[in-house]
């Protein structure tokens, strides 16, 4: 049983620690008051993915897949690379805008930290 | 020479345009709402040039750079997409030229630029949707449009709009991740990312759990972004905090697009075959839509902020939507499509005639609009058409996509859904009759200040085209509806 | 002559209404409407016009014989309630009325579903427009209560539809075939009809609707039901019993009521009742006498509600226990309501003598004795009220009231009602020519003479000893209303209290739950020691010494204040982000153990 | 900012440096693992650091925002343009094939791709120094 399940483990481990990482960027959205770690947690979100998309990628004793000549190696998979690139790109625009908001939010409330603004709000209502 | 082109140009136009706009903005902050406003007709022209192609020789297939499928990005442009590209790029025109003084009290005017330049940016990100064939692009667009929308939403003066948008940022990036990771585990079964490639190679994996995980990761990112029951939680704040002009675009073209990346991921990527036969997920969607049917209405009776009942009553019309196509039958598909456009129409007029109610009065509490017709007759004359439509009574839109639901629903057996229908149908009654008998059969209070209540024509005359489209089209539905037969008949097709 | 749906010409003579004002506006409405009943009069059985719409062909006008009598008298009503309502200066109103008018029609020479739902859709959207115009403070609720309704029964009917076109895949308005369809669409046609216990908008409603406005809503909604229910539900026994229902239930209503139009709205349920026991009986003679009927009716209760809307308009007031004596001073108006009521009640020579007779005879013809019975018991029911009521409003003595003659057009229209109710009972042969399926009916035959007779002389016996029973109360008599008015509350009620207390609990349970969550996971280790020490510390109090428990308690103190403070919340982004992790937990573990 | 000499005189030795090995990564967007989008951060990297170095108020002026502004437009355009230019010879978007340059057919399509990843490169680093400008400036600013 044990042995199952620590073959089931080592099989699929990207994924687990995929998963593994995302929950903890989860945790740190829900437990965390301060905008700006809500942010991090999002950010770690976001790399639990990155490292996810990186790892399927992997070819066992692949090298970087730049091309060699005239030698028989074997390449990693470079599709994952490029786009995980365009999904880092895209994180990084949503970094900037939630780090602008919060910024705003500051401004306008005095305050990032969210029970204070969830005071501020149902004060207003 | 240039018919050939017109995917593309579908994307770059817009993104020409939000730099043109920012040129503009430079010399003169005032040229920018010309200029928006002359890009996206453009853009409506060239979206109904792409309908008349894909009416005149189907389904078209733009190779970027010539490099053919699966190596290359490929821009498919089929029924579905042409319709929901139209019905997008118009709405986005509408809500631009409404955006033209509704803006003026709700941003501050040094970020004027930055407002068009961005719901330009949204427009692009929504053209690159509807075009694309291929399923990273998707995401891509996908996550340019939200951003716009994340910012757009905050863009206000509205304080509470920042903590909307902060929120919609968190939801949405979150919705994102989750897309992006079922692309991942479809990349790493098939190897391509091509819808069409996918559809090809996914049928003997089906059984895979890996195929199982990607499409529920798949389901949950897309119910987050079309706010499907109880994912909604971002809808109302960022419905009814926005501008109203960014109300009226996101309740109508960023919604709209939520569900029609549902539904290319659910028929196009993993085909009628899968999501039917082997994982029996839609019937659990017709469910849970069926609960956000009522749910949503349930909730908007309980608003008194009429932005905010609209938002809610989004809700549970997003459900109406999802129903239609949880039910997957032709005739309820057609309904649901169907329901695309008339909940654009409709939700568009409402929200503009909310926007120009702040506007003009500055009133949001229904309570307050008593004898409001009398003062804003035009305005009040386009609610109650939307109205009536949203309630499903003839002769408006409403009607044609309710009497479709109802139909496929029976069609399906599903009786439970049919007495959903029906219900929901008396609670949309129940909300906005309470609204209309304010605005037309109470006097206003003596104490009222007579205001300035003319509503200024770039805002009176979007809603009145789409309150004229609500009826218009119940007597033409015949036009949608031979684009939509085509539209399911391909969805459907795979089975 | 050209055919066009009469239907169309007031509906789209609505939209230039308000471009019209004064006496152009009269002028035009008053074409308007005669151009309606000229287009309804050149139609022959046969005429059709066709719009192909979805894949079916709309037949917007579909005439027969049946057809023909019910579009005659609506679009004659159409004609006398516009001259009646002349007075009236409110736009909104008269598009209310030229729509509620087309509508009418639109059912009427409907010749499939589509089309007819949608003229009922409108029908009941007008009818709204109509009761809030009586701008009454109870106006409100009425209209609304109203709109609800009739939009469940709209959705019934629609719903019904649907599966009469899944069923046989026609959109032809034709007789329908038991099964869900079926009650589907009589629930759907009940609603309209007034079927108990679905009639609670019909007195509800009506009283409150404005003065001219009455007089359109008690001619269209419930008539055009009717209409429907012929075309649908011919002979369906258990349809003439609800008739005989509604004939017993509304007179006894209308006797304790107060409120004029409320009586009147009443004794709409009761002679619908007469209508719908001639159709659900389905003999020629039943049918016949049903269609018969609701012409006769349109004529007589139009009359009434005219002839009451005077009273109110001049009076403003419209209780009987405030008016009377006013036989004197409006003249006109007592003739015609004198005349009114003696149709209504059956009276020989008046129009309603001869199908009241008719539906009677049917049900008797049948065997039907019970429902007979009921049909003769409602009769005197009528006789009686009518009485009570013409007597409460022009000759008890009541000289406090100042009051002048209705205004000209009001007379034209009660006039010339008056005129069509006297002409029909006197020639009845005239009805009989357009019935849609030719009777031999002899209305002034000895038996029915007696029968009549009989009628009164019991009526007038029971008069005679009760007459105090019949006087006017000022309490209203609750209806079913009430009730559904209950459920409604509960219904808003629910959703304004019990579902923001429900999404505060869950909100209240969600925080405390990533409370305790947060606090955990500050640190881990620590938090399990606490937990265990806490749980464990009574079994240490029994089972060790004294002192050694106490200073295992102070460590436990000692660790509980050490522990990191400062427990986690979360924020608006709420329990979406809450699922979520949830979500992937459970992915998490079934991945897991599963593999 | 604090005068700090070692700061400011790592940073004038690194920045050449820093630009040069972004601007070659740009340029082997093409047959390396290299591109507009990695080149455009690792040169936006070296104003970062002349503004955490020099101060902001100071870098501001050097490199105003409507200079980002231009920059990134016209990265964009060249995108853009470059992508047009194949469709007016009557390739698809982004067809380099068909430009009409005197070389062989990879030749034609390398260079062009380079000039897109240049065009990237160029909105990368604008964009990429205007975020951390905004964030890290006082004024309002997304």
């Amino acid at each position: 049983m044990i042995e199952d399940l620590v073959v089931a483990f080592l099989t699929r481990y990207n994924y687990y620690m995929a998963v593994i990482i995302m929950l903890i960027g989860l945790y740190a959205m829900i437990a965390k008051s301060n905008l700006i770690k809500k942010v991090i947690g999002l950010n770690i979100f976001q790399t639990a993915i990155y490292l996810f998309y990186i790892s399927i990628a992997d070819v066992e004793g692949g090298t970087a897949p730049i091309l060699v000549p005239g030698t028989d190696v074997v390449y990693v998979n470079p599709l994952p690379h490029v786009l995980i690139l365009t999904a880092i790109v895209v994180g990084v625009s949503i970094t900037a805008v939630a780090y602008a908001l919060a910024i705003r939010i500051y401004q306008s409330y005095g305050t990032i930290e969210e029970d204070e603004l969830l005071e501020l709000g149902s004060e207003r209502r | 020479m240039i018919s050939e082109h017109l995917p593309i140009l579908a994307v770059i136009l817009p993104l020409v345009g939000a730099l043109t706009v920012l040129l503009a903005g430079w010399a003169e902050r005032r040229y920018c709402y010309p200029v928006a406003v002359a890009v996206l007709t453009i853009q409506f022209g060239l979206s109904l040039a792409i309908l008349r192609e894909v009416l005149r020789g189907g389904t078209i297939h733009y190779y970027l750079g010539d490099w053919a499928p699966p190596w290359g990005i490929e821009l498919v442009v089929d029924h579905l997409s042409a319709y929901v590209l139209v019905i997008l790029v118009f709405l986005s025109l509408l809500s631009c030229i409404y955006a033209k003084r509704s803006i003026g009290g709700e941003i501050d005017p040094q970020k004027t630029v930055a407002f068009y330049v961005m719901f330009l940016l949204l427009v692009v990100g929504v053209c690159g949707i509807t075009v694309t064939g291929d399923i990273f692009n998707l995401y891509v667009f996908l996550e340019i449009s939200s951003i716009a929308a994340y910012t757009l939403v905050a863009s206000g003066r509205e304080k509470k709009g920042l903590l909307a948008g902060f929120n919609y940022l968190i939801m949405g990036t979150i919705s994102a991740c989750f897309i992006l990771i079922g692309i991942g585990h479809l990349y790493v079964v098939t190897g391509t990312l091509n819808m069409a490639d996918l559809a090809r190679l996914l049928p003997p994996l089906y059984d895979s759990t890996i195929i199982h995980v990607a499409f529920i990761f798949f389901i949950v990112g897309l119910s987050i972004k079309t706010a499907l029951f109880p994912l909604h939680t971002w809808l109302p704040d960022a419905y009814s905090h926005a501008p109203s002009a960014i109300s009226v675009l996101i309740s109508t073209v960023i919604s709209k697009m939520g569900i029609y990346a549902t539904i290319r991921i659910l028929f196009s990527v993993f085909t009628v075959g899968f999501i039917v036969d082997h994982l029996p997920i839609l019937e659990f969607f017709a469910w849970v839509a069926a609960i956000a049917v009522i749910a949503g209405s349930v909730i908007a009776i309980a608003q008194t902020d009429l932005k905010r009942m609209l938002a809610y009553s989004s809700v549970s019309q997003m459900g109406y939507i999802m129903l239609g196509i949880g039910i997957a039958n032709s005739v309820a598909m057609t309904g649901g499509v169907l329901h695309i456009l008339n909940h654009a129409l409709i939700k568009g007029c409402l929200f503009m005639v909310a926007g120009a109610i702040i506007y003009r009065v500055g009133l949001r509490k229904i309570d307050d609009f008593k004898g409001l017709a009398g003062r804003m007759p035009y305005t009040c004359a386009a609610f109650f058409i939307a109205a009536i439509s949203m309630i499903g009574l003839p002769p408006t839109v409403g009607f044609m996509s309710k009497w479709y639901l109802t139909l496929g629903a029976i069609e399906a057996g599903e009786w439970f859904f049919v007495v959903v229908i029906l219900a929901s149908t008396l609670l949309n009654a129940i909300y906005f009759w309470r609204v209309l008998e304010y605005a037309y059969f109470r006097h206003a209070d003596a104490e009222t200040p007579e205001l300035e209540s003319r509503v200024p024509v770039s805002m009176l005359l979007p809603m009145l085209v789409l309150a004229a489209g609500c009826v218009v089209f119940f007597f033409a539905v015949s036009i949608p509806l031979g684009i939509i037969d085509a539209a399911v008949a391909d969805l459907l097709g795979g089975a | 002559m050209i055919e066009i749906p009469p239907a169309l010409i007031p509906i789209v003579g609505a939209l230039l209404v308000p471009l019209l004002s004064g006496k152009v506006r009269k002028a035009y409405l008053l074409a308007v409407s005669v151009a309606t009943l000229a287009a309804t009069l050149v139609l022959t059985p046969g005429s059709t016009f066709t719009v192909p719409f979805l894949g079916y062909d709309l037949a917007l006008l579909h005439v027969d014989s049946l057809s023909l009598i019910v579009g005659y008298i609506f679009a004659f009503i159409g004609v006398i309630a516009i001259v009646y309502g002349m007075r009236e200066e409110r736009t909104g109103h008269h598009i209310a009325a030229l729509i509620q008018i087309g509508s009418g029609l639109g059912i009427v020479f409907a010749g499939d579903f589509l089309s007819l739902y949608i003229f009922w859709e409108a029908l009941a959207v007008t009818s709204v427009a109509l009761i809030w115009y009586g701008g009454r403070e109870d106006s409100r609720g009425a209209g609304m209560r109203y709109i609800l309704l009739h939009i469940f029964g709209g959705g019934c009917l629609l719903g019904g539809i649907a599966l009469q076109v899944a069923a046989t895949g026609s959109m032809a308005v034709g007789e329908v075939a038991p099964g869900i369809s079926s009650i589907l669409l009589l629930i759907g046609i009940g609603v309209n009809a007034a079927f108990i216990p679905l009639h609670v908008w019909l007195p509800d409603a009506y009283p409150r609707s404005s003065v001219a406005g009455g007089v359109i809503l008690c001619v269209f909604t419930t008539k055009a039901a009717i209409y429907l229910l012929a075309r649908t539900f011919p002979g369906a026994e258990a349809v003439a019993y609800m008739g005989g229902l509604m004939v017993i239930y509304g007179v006894s209503l209308a006797l304790l009521q107060n409120d004029v139009r409320k009586l009147l709205s009443y004794h709409i349920v009761s002679q619908v009742g007469y209508m719908v026991v001639g159709i659900g009986i389905g003999t020629a003679l039943g049918v016949s006498g049903g269609i018969a009927h609701l012409f006769n009716h349109i004529l007589y209760k139009g009359l009434l509600f005219m002839c009451m809307g005077a009273v109110i308009y001049t009076t403003g007031r419209h209780n009987l226990t405030e008016l009377g004596g006013l036989a004197r001073r409006m003249p006109v108006t007592m003739i015609a309501c004198v005349i009114a009521a003696a149709s209504i009640s059956g009276i020989p020579g008046f129009n309603g003598y001869i199908s009241k007779g008719m539906v009677i005879d049917a049900a008797a013809s049948m065997q039907m004795t019970g429902l007979g019975l009921l049909l003769t018991l409602g009769a005197v029911g009528t006789l009686l009220s009518f009485v009570k009521l013409t007597y409460y409003v022009f000759f008890k003595k009541n000289n406090e009231i100042e009051a002048r003659e209705a205004p000209l057009p009001m007379l034209i229209a009660m006039v010339a009602t008056a005129f069509c109710c006297i002409l029909f009972g006197v020639y009845p042969g005239l009805l009989f020519a357009i019935l849609p399926i030719p009777v031999d009916y002899h209305p002034f035959t000895a038996g029915h003479l007696i029968e009549t007779g009989g009628i009164v002389v019991v009526a007038a016996v029971i008069l005679l000893l009760g007459w105090n029973l019949f006087k006017p109360k000022e309490k209203s008599v609750p209806d079913l209303m009430e009730v559904y008015r209950l459920g409604g509350r509960g219904l808003l009620g629910f959703s304004t209290t019990a579902v923001n207390r429900v999404s505060d609990a869950l909100a209240a349970a969600r925080r405390s739950v990533i409370a305790r969550l947060g606090w955990f996971v500050q640190d881990p280790v620590m938090a399990t020691t606490i937990l265990a020490g806490t749980a464990l510390l009574p079994v240490a109090r029994a089972a060790l010494p004294r002192a050694r428990a106490a200073s295992l308690e102070e460590d436990l103190m000692r660790t509980r204040d050490e522990y990191p403070g400062n427990p986690a919340r979360m924020w608006g982004t709420g329990y979406g982000l809450l699922l979520v992790t949830l979500f992937l937990i459970i992915y998490f573990a079934v991945l897991f153990l599963i593999g | 900012m604090r005068e700090n000499v070692v700061i400011r005189t790592v940073t004038r030795l690194a920045v050449p440096f820093i630009l040069v090995f972004g601007l070659y990564i740009i340029l082997h967007g093409s047959s390396r693992a290299g591109g507009g989008f990695q080149g455009g951060v690792i040169v936006a990297s070296a104003f970062i650091l002349i503004g955490i170095a020099f101060g902001l108020d100071e870098t501001q002026r050097r490199i105003r925002e409507k200079v980002r502004t231009i920059a990134s437009i016209l990265g964009i355009s060249i995108f853009i343009g470059i992508g047009l230019l194949c469709i007016l010879f009557g390739a698809n978007f982004l067809g380099y094939a068909a430009i009409p340059l005197p070389l062989d057919t990879p030749w034609v399509r390398g260079l062009m791709m380079e000039a897109v990843e240049i065009g990237i490169g160029i909105t990368v680093m604008a964009v990429m120094t205007s975020i951390f400008y905004d964030v890290a400036t006082k004024e309002e600013g997304e």
